[in-house]
Order: C-alpha cells, then structure tokens, then sequence
C-alpha cells in the first residue's frame, strides 16, 4: 500500500472534492462507530491510563517541538508553533493504515484505541495555539485581544473531521449500528483507505516544492520528529501495558497517533487559529515528509519494536 | 424604466475566511451579497490559499460580490476587508460601477 | 437510528451535494428495482386494490389538509394547499427506514409495496397544484392562463427522484438485475440510508428556525397530520388485508406512506407550480416537525398497531 | 484593434428558474448567456432559496450573464425577468458597461 | 443491461459529475489491479501475439478510417482522422459491459486481456493525430509547428483514464492488492458499470441531435465500423488462438475493444490534438450510434460468432 | 484611501485550453488571475464545448478574469487569446473598468 504514494507522477489524475470529502467522512465514521460499539462493553477504567497518555504525548510533542523551533535562528515564532502543533496533532487516515496492517499481521488491539484520537488531537492543536497567542500579546502589548481557549475548543470539535468521529462514537454508544457498520463501512475501509493514500501521495509530491521554498530545518524535523514521537509514545503505552494490560496492538497505534500529524483537520484549524504563521512552512513539512514517513517507516518500525519487546 | 447608479465591491479572497467577511459586509449595512466559487493564481503563487487543492479537484478561493447603493459604504467593506485579512490572507478587492434596477432594493 | 436525528448540532460537518444526490439515486434505483423484479411475479390482481388505496389516501390528505388550512384564519390559500400537497406526497428516505425496520423485525411485506410509492405521491401533488390554481383563477378572473395538468403531470414525472425510481422498476421488470442488486444496492442501502437520516436530522434542526417565523399553525398540522394520514391509510390497507390478504407488513408501509411527507422531489415541484406559495411555509413545518414525527413516532407506532391488529 | 462599448446584464436568482430566465433572453434576440453557481444573501435570508442548501454543502442560486450589444435589449431582458419572476422568487438584476472585442458576436 | 440505454428520455435525472469521475476512476483501478495481479503470474510470451494484434488494429482502424472518409466528398479531412482516431480507441465501459456478460456466461479469458487496452487505445490516438498534422503542414505550407510525437504519447499517458489504469496495472504488479479488489472494487464493479450504462444511454440519446446537424455518413459509418473493426481484430485474435492458445474469450474481448470507441479519454485528447476538428461531427456519431452498437449488437454478435467458430 | 483605475479583462471559453490561456496571462506580465467555472450558450449551441455535459451535472465552460493596471497589456491578452484559441475552441473575449485598491499589486 505504502508504493502507491509517490505513483501519479505528472498525471492529470484528479480526485473530485466531494468524494473526498465522503471518503474522509466514512473513515471516520467507522472509527467512531467501531470506538463507540467497543467502548459501551469495555472496562472504562482500562482506559483511564492510555488515554491519559494520550494527552500527555499530545501536550509533550508540542512543548518539545516549539522548544527546538525557538532555539533554530530565523524561524518565524508563530511557524514553529504551527508546525509542533501539526505535528502533535493525529492523521486518522495514518491511524487508519496502521489499523489494516495489525489485522492483517492480527495483532489484537481494543477496539476503543482508535477513539483515543481526539484524547491527543485537540489538546496538541489547543496548546499550540495557546502558545502562539501568548507569544504574540507579549509582542505587541497594547494590544487587549483575549486568548479565547473554550472558542478554540469548540472550533475543533465542531469541524468536520472530529465531528463525524464523535458523531460515529456517539451512535456507538448509544445505538445499535453493528449492522450498517457490517454491512457498509467495513467493507467500504479498505478501498477507501486505499484512495485517500493514494491522494496523500500525489499530495507529498505536488508539496515537495513548496517544502523547498523554506527552511532545511522544516523538513529535518519532519523526518525525525514522527520517530521520537512514535518512540515516546510507546513507552508511555509500554506503562500502560505493565500496569493495566494495555495490549500491544494498542502500544503500537498509540505511538502511530503520536508519530502522525493532522493532515485533514489541523491546517484549516491552525490557519485560523494562528493567521500569522505561514501554511508552506507547516503544511509541506507534514505532507511532503512527515506523513510518508509516519506511515512508511514508523508503522512497520513499531510493529518489530513490539514484537521484539513483548515476546 | 429607470436604472439607478450604485457600486459595486469584489472581494476574491480564501474560502475559509468567507464567514468573516461577511459578517464585515452585514455590519457595513449592506443588503446582501453573493458568493461564487473560485480558483486563481496571484502573487501568493497558484491557488496558495487552499490546503489540498493540487490534487483534489477544487475551488479554494471565494469571490464575494456587494452591491450598495453608496459608496462610502463600498470603500468602507473594501478597507475593513483589506486591513483585517490581506495581512496574513491572500486576497484582493475592487470596485466596478453598475446600473440596477430597483434602488430602494440595496 | 432515528437517534441521530438532532446529532451534528452546530457542526461543519457537510455533505457535499454530489454525494447526497447520487444517495438520493441508489435508494430510488434500490426501491424501483426490487419492485420491478417482485412485480414481475406477483399477482397483478393483488396489486389492484392497495395501488387504489394510494390513490385515495393521496387525495384524501390533501382535500382535508386544504379544507383545515382554509378555515384557520390569516393563513395564505396557496400555502394551505402547498402544504397540503406535501403531505400528501411520499418522502423515499422515511419509507426505507421503515423498510430497514420491518426487515430488522422480519415482518414480512409484498416487496411491490414501495412502489406504489407515486401511486400516491403524484395524485397528491397534482391535486394540490390544480387546486391552487383553480384558486388563483377565481381571484383574478381576467387572467386567461390555464391549468395544464398534462404538463404537470409530465414534470413530476421528470423530476430526478421519481425518474430514478421508474427507471428502476422499469427495469426490474424488464431485465434481470437480480445481481446488480443484491451485490451493489443491498449493501450499500442501509448505509446509504442512515447518511441520508443524517442529512435529514441535521436539516430539521436547520429548518426550526425558519419554522419559527411562520404561524404556529403549521407546526401543529405538522405534529398531528401523519399519525393522522397513517391511520387513515392503515384503516384502508387493513381492508385490502380482509379482502385481497395485503400483507400486515404492507398495511404498515401504506400507512408510513401517508404518514411520510415529500423531502426531495415535493418542494421544488410545489416551487414550481405554486410560485405565489412561500417555501419557508411549507418546508419548514414538514421538515423540522412532520418528518421526525413520521420517523421517529409514526413507524414504530404502526408497527406496534399492526401487532395488535394483527395478532 | 478597436474595443467596442456593449452591455452585460447580470442576473442573479434561484437556480430552479434558470430555464425560465434563459427563455427569456433567448426570446430578447441575446446570442448567448453565461451561467455560473453562486449563493448568497439578500432580504429572503441566508440563501433563502434552496430547497435543502445548509446542511448540504451546495450553491442554489445562479448568476447569468448577458452581453447585449444595445441598451434596450438590455433593460427589455431586465424588465421580463423582475416582472415575470421576482415577485415569487428572489432575485437581482443589474447592468455594466463592457467592451467587446467582436462586435459582430453580440 | 443494454435495455437501459434508451430509457430516460426527456428526464431531469442528471449524475453529478464527482460521482461520474470516480465511478469510471473504479472502473479503470478495478481493470488495472486485476489485469497487473495476473500478469504477474502469466507466461509474458502468451502476451507477445494478442499485444501486438491490439497494436495493428488500432493501426488498421485508423488507416482504413482515414481512407474511408478521404474519399466521401464534402468531409472535412480533419473530421475524418479525427473520427477515425476515435472509433479506433478503446472504450473502457464497453470493454467492462463484456467482461461482465462473459463471466455471467462462464467463458474464460485471460485476465490480462483487458490491460492491452492502452496497446489499442494508444496507437490508434496517436496515429489519427499524426496524420490530421502531417495533412495540415502540407496545407500551409510556410507554417513551421513540428508534429511532437513523444509530447502527444506523454499528455495521453497522462490523461486521467489511462492514468488510473496504469495505476492499477503497476500496484497489480508491484503489491498485493488482492484483499482490495475483492472487498472493494469487485463488489463495486457491476453495480458502477449499471449506472454507467445509463449514463451512456443518456448521452446517446441526448447527442442524437448533434448529429442531425452534420454529415449522413458519419452516422452510416459509426454503425457498420465497429461490426467491421470487430471482425478484424476477431480474424487477428483467432489466429493468435490457433498459435499459442489465445482463449476465445480473449478473442472476444479483443473484437470488442476493437467495436468500442473511446467515450472518456478519447474525446478531449482529440479535441485537444486536432483541435480544427469538430467535435460535433465524430464525438456525435460515436457516442450515439457506435458505442450502442458496440454494446448493444457486436458483443452479443462475436459471443456467437466465438461459440460457432470454438466450438 | 483612494482608488486607481484599472482593466479587467474576462475570458469565457472552454475548459480544457484553460492552461493555454493562463499561460498567455502569465506571459503578457499580469499579477494574477481567477477562474470560475460557468457554463453558458452561445453561437455554437448550448454548453457547446462540453464532451459530456448534457447528462452530467457539470459546467465545462471557464470564466477567467485577469486584473490589469494597464491598457495595453488588457488588449494584448484579449487578441493573443482570441488569435490562438477563438477560430478552434468557443469562446468570448471583453473588458471592463474597475477601480483598485493597491495599485502596486497589480
Ligand atoms: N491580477 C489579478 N487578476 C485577477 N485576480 C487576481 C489577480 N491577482 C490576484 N488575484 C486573485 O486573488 C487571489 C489572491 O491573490 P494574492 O493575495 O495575490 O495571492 C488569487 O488567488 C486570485 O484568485
Ligand atoms: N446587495 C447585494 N449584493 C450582491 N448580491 C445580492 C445583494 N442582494 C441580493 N443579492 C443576491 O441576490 C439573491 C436574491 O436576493 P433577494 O431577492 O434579495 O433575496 C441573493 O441570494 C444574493 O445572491
Ligand atoms: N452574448 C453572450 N453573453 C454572455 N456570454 C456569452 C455570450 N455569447 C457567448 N457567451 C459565452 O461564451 C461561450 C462561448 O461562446 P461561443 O464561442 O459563441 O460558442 C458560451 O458558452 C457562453 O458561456
Ligand atoms: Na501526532
Ligand atoms: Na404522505
Ligand atoms: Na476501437
């Protein structure tokens, strides 16, 4: 799967928007629905401690990352927080490849892993801009515009791509949908998967250029930092398995989550939230190098992780 | 039939700044508007404004067009427009003089 | 499922209209299909009594809808009869959700019923136009424009969702799409379906609004109009039951029939030959209140009817 | 090359009368429209015309444009369609001044 | 299948353009992943004769189309490579249509057979347009544009249907697809191709007026040129069968590649190439006349004539 | 804040020369353009350019506007345009006045 990224070279090949859009839509439902069903028979205190870590990791990856962004010379402030937002922030359709490929190896995860998402997104997305906006009060001080955190927390929520993930995870709990989530999504995941892979690809490419318009820096921390993440991750995921019996597979898609970045719902989120930043700076780090190696390296790299450390 | 002058004010700019522009619109006192989507290439390079648009088959940009019936009120939108967004937004504003028809509309 | 209903509240979430259309599409071809392949070996005597029932509760609805309308003061001829005539009409979405829930309980039906679906829609429409126009002639009298029923009818007929639906039965009596329908249409129904209760969900909340500024008189038409038109129709299908045997399931389905009103082909129908009608009027009463209370009151309330009626 | 002075007559309402408009334009004597998907806002509300339009991401208005190589043809296909249309569905109209390359075309 | 080509006449019904997209994009993964998986496995030297009988016909189609329309008076020398070009190119659909009809019949093919489509598709594109350029520097002689023959090749590789081909065709070879294309694209397939079908049958109708407007001798030519293009390439096949094995299903999917008429790349490539061309004249006659003819009696036609001839 | 005068010239033709005629536009000097897809009637039939318009719900025609801050140049993209491309493809050429707001943008 991971060949078909860099495949449409120079093709007139497009995707229309609105399958797009329904394609993303469907993944996400599916994660949702799947996460609710789950959710409604699991042991809600097995969650507690991963999900904690999730937030954790979130919060970790964005202090980090802003932290080496401010110590490299001539890199705007506001970039480096977008950027280690970005990156903090989760990619359901690189969750979603590393979901494929533990069934297949079947590798056994709780089904309510994936759910975790928001548990890493917002509060990445949320410290990012926090600290963007601080920054830039501190800047120009006359100036009396408030950081708005409960706004920017309902701004997330309500985009689209975490509404159809609560929205899925809502019907899970509290409906029946084991039949359409059978008879429809399922069979839908994988070939739909296998588009908007195929999108992510040609999408790395057409970034590519815009990528080199900026600093070197960008895209040296986009090939490190989804690895250190991963990593941190997997320790912190590592705890859980010790302490509740968090299940390998679960250890692994924690750290996939931490090694992703937001490729749907972070940019537009960010480019509102910190007009100020330059999207060529965070956007083509993330999509040209970040997410290839997220998916291509890091996946397979934390499933032997795991099989070396938990045999 | 009589056709009355008025002005009219264009903005091209990102879609997802659509919602705030209007609110400038609406509290200028305008009477309306309409929204058009659009694509374009400016000094911000091709279709800089939209997040994924070199693949997927889209529009990013939006054209809005106001009609108003006086033109303090069109240069007002164009500068409100252009101080709050064209900093950190692309974007770009002009004005045309039309003939409408029903000037107690606008 | 009717419990996604008020979901996505204050949501970006959107479906983008190709997508919503190309449902809309699989649904009707769905419905059309099977009906034509079941109407191929059916009993067409069968068929005789129930199709007239449609007929009659089409009519019916709308006579009485008009005549309720006419005698509540302050309220516009032609929005009594638009509403009217919507009600009248047959929304496909509330009819297959109904469908889903009779399968889902194995209550059996002919599967010829959904298509007596324009058997009651068209008479419905048609007659509410012909009455507004009738209406619109007698105010003024000096106006020579006639009432082209012929052409009305050939328009309802065009219009895309009643196209989709006839093409289907056309074809399900003609050809053998046995396979394309059971490995493309049946699968993806159930799906398709909740995306589209989705959309509905989202647009009733949407609509309240608009509802708000119209008279109250709508919203109380709207609550109490489709048990009302259900129980006439289950009165008239539980006759076809004595005497034709029509199945309990079918009773059912006539009755949600009736209960149901026009989402997607109505409106823009009634637009067109009633312009003098305000939309918000009609829309608004029969999308904010008649289809939840058709979907999530009236289906199971005839169901359970139809337990006792029928045990 | 010379320019030649023409008019456009701009017309934006709902897209369900887009054949009715464009019946009027061809009888007007035009030799051709232009239509493009737009939404907007005006004294019916929010894109007050579409049948389904806030959930589903969709434009239900239309704006045409007519170039007219004489005024009166002008205001005559203005006139029809605020006469015919624009007392039951919402809608605008108004003219600009353009100049055309062939004037033969128009 | 065929019996719905005619039927919606004067509907409203339209398929939005996004769906349209990525129902043929489907289609086309669907052909390539299928035709790469079983070149993989195939003897490559059984591929040798049939690949290079695509290559002549394509050749044949176009000499013999161009010398036709040479000697009817009052047709534009452009018009007629360009339509020749055309009928010469390969419809995907079409080609789809008798892959279904073959399986429903149980006939064998080699599963490779529909990825020589582009060994057709692209000679005979190519060839019509080298001609109509060489026919034009003759005219004008002072112009000095060269014919850019590998420009062309590039831009028809590129174009979007032989992109998603060639797509599939590289991830059939390279990875292993096969749980995608059972659980997604398989199921899609028939169901993609239907409502393809109807598009078509839409189109046909609907073109039927362009091509009142021009010459009667395209409409004779596009009935009896793919009878004739089909046999040849029949003739060719036939001989490949008797030499290394060709299946007689391979032989009627090569006749009916050589029936069909590019519908999706064709058109644009030739209007693009040719642009002095009109595209009323060729695109007229092939969408109304040659593809329903392709379909609707040539594949039929050479399933007998394979049944007569193999038996 | 003051206005300056500026041309807009509007490109309506076919789709598919969409790259050639941005091309010209990039050549010639222009800052930038926008595209808005439409479909349209003209002397070559409804939606003439259209391959597959009539039953697909599309627009195959391109609306293109470029912003000039120069007359010369306006005139020189309206007949490169209609040279190349207006004896083979469908297509409309004009220009309008309008009035801008940084005049160094354009
Ligand atoms: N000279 C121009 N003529 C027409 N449209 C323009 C021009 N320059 C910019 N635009 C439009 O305005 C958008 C933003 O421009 P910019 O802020 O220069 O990147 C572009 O994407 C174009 O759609
Ligand atoms: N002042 C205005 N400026 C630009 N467009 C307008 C204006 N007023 C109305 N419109 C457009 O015309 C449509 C119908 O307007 P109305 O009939 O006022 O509801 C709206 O949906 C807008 O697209
Ligand atoms: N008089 C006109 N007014 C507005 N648009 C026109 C006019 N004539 C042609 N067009 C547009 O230009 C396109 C090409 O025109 P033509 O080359 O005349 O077929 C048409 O499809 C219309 O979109
Ligand atoms: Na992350
Ligand atoms: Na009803
Ligand atoms: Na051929």
């Amino acid at each position: 799967m991971g060949g078909m990224l860099i495949a449409a070279l120079g093709s007139h090949l497009k995707i229309p928007n609105a399958v797009y859009q329904f394609i993303v839509f469907a993944l996400l439902m599916k994660i949702g629905l799947k996460g609710g069903i789950e959710i409604r028979e699991a042991n809600l205190s097995d969650m507690i401690l991963p999900a904690f870590s999730a937030i954790l990791v979130g919060i970790i990856i964005v202090l980090v990352g802003s932290f080496i962004f401010s110590i490299i010379p001539k890199i705007k402030r506001e970039d480096g927080y977008a950027t280690a937002g970005l990156f903090g922030a989760v990619s359901a359709s690189t969750l979603a490849a590393a979901m494929v490929l533990l069934e297949e190896q079947s590798i056994r995860y709780e089904a309510w892993v994936p759910a975790l998402y928001p548990f890493m997104d917002i509060p990445a997305l949320l410290l990012a801009i926090i600290l963007a906006n601080v920054y830039q009060h501190k800047q120009n001080k006359d100036a009396d515009t408030k950081v708005d955190i409960s706004g920017i927390i309902k701004e997330s929520l309500r985009g689209s791509a975490l509404s159809a993930l609560l929205l899925g995870l809502l019907l899970g709990l509290m409906t029946k949908p084991d039949a359409i989530l059978e008879s429809f999504y399922e069979p839908l995941f994988r070939g739909f998967l296998s588009i908007l892979m195929l999108v992510m690809g040609m999408e790395a490419y057409a970034r590519l250029n815009e990528l080199r318009k900026v600093a070197h820096w960008y895209a040296i921390y986009a090939f490190f930092a989804p690895i250190m993440h991963g990593l941190i991750a997997f320790g912190l995921g590592y705890i859980a398995h010790i302490t509740v019996e968090f299940s390998p597979g679960g250890v692994i898609l924690l750290a996939v989550m931490a090694a992703s970045n937001s490729d749907i719902s972070g940019p537009p989120t960010l480019r509102a939230a910190i007009p100020t930043a330059n999207p060529s700076a965070y956007i083509g780090a993330s999509t040209s190098v970040g997410t290839p190696v997220a998916i291509a390296l890091c996946i397979p790299l934390f499933i032997a992780l795991a099989e070396v450390v938990f045999k | 039939m009589t056709l009355h002058k008025a002005e009219k004010v264009i903005i091209i700019t990102e879609k997802m700044i659509t919602k705030g522009v209007c609110a400038i619109i609406d509290e200028a006192g305008a009477t309306g508007y309409t929204i058009v989507a659009a694509g374009g290439k400016g000094s911000r390079g091709i279709r800089s404004t939209s997040e994924s648009a070199s693949v997927i088959d889209d529009f990013a940009n939006v054209k809005i067009e106001v009609i108003v019936n006086n033109k303090q009120m069109a240069e007002h939108i164009m500068n409100k427009v252009a101080e709050k967004y064209f900093q950190s937004y692309s974007g770009i504003t002009y004005m045309e003089y039309v003939d409408i028809l029903r000037p107690e509309k606008f």
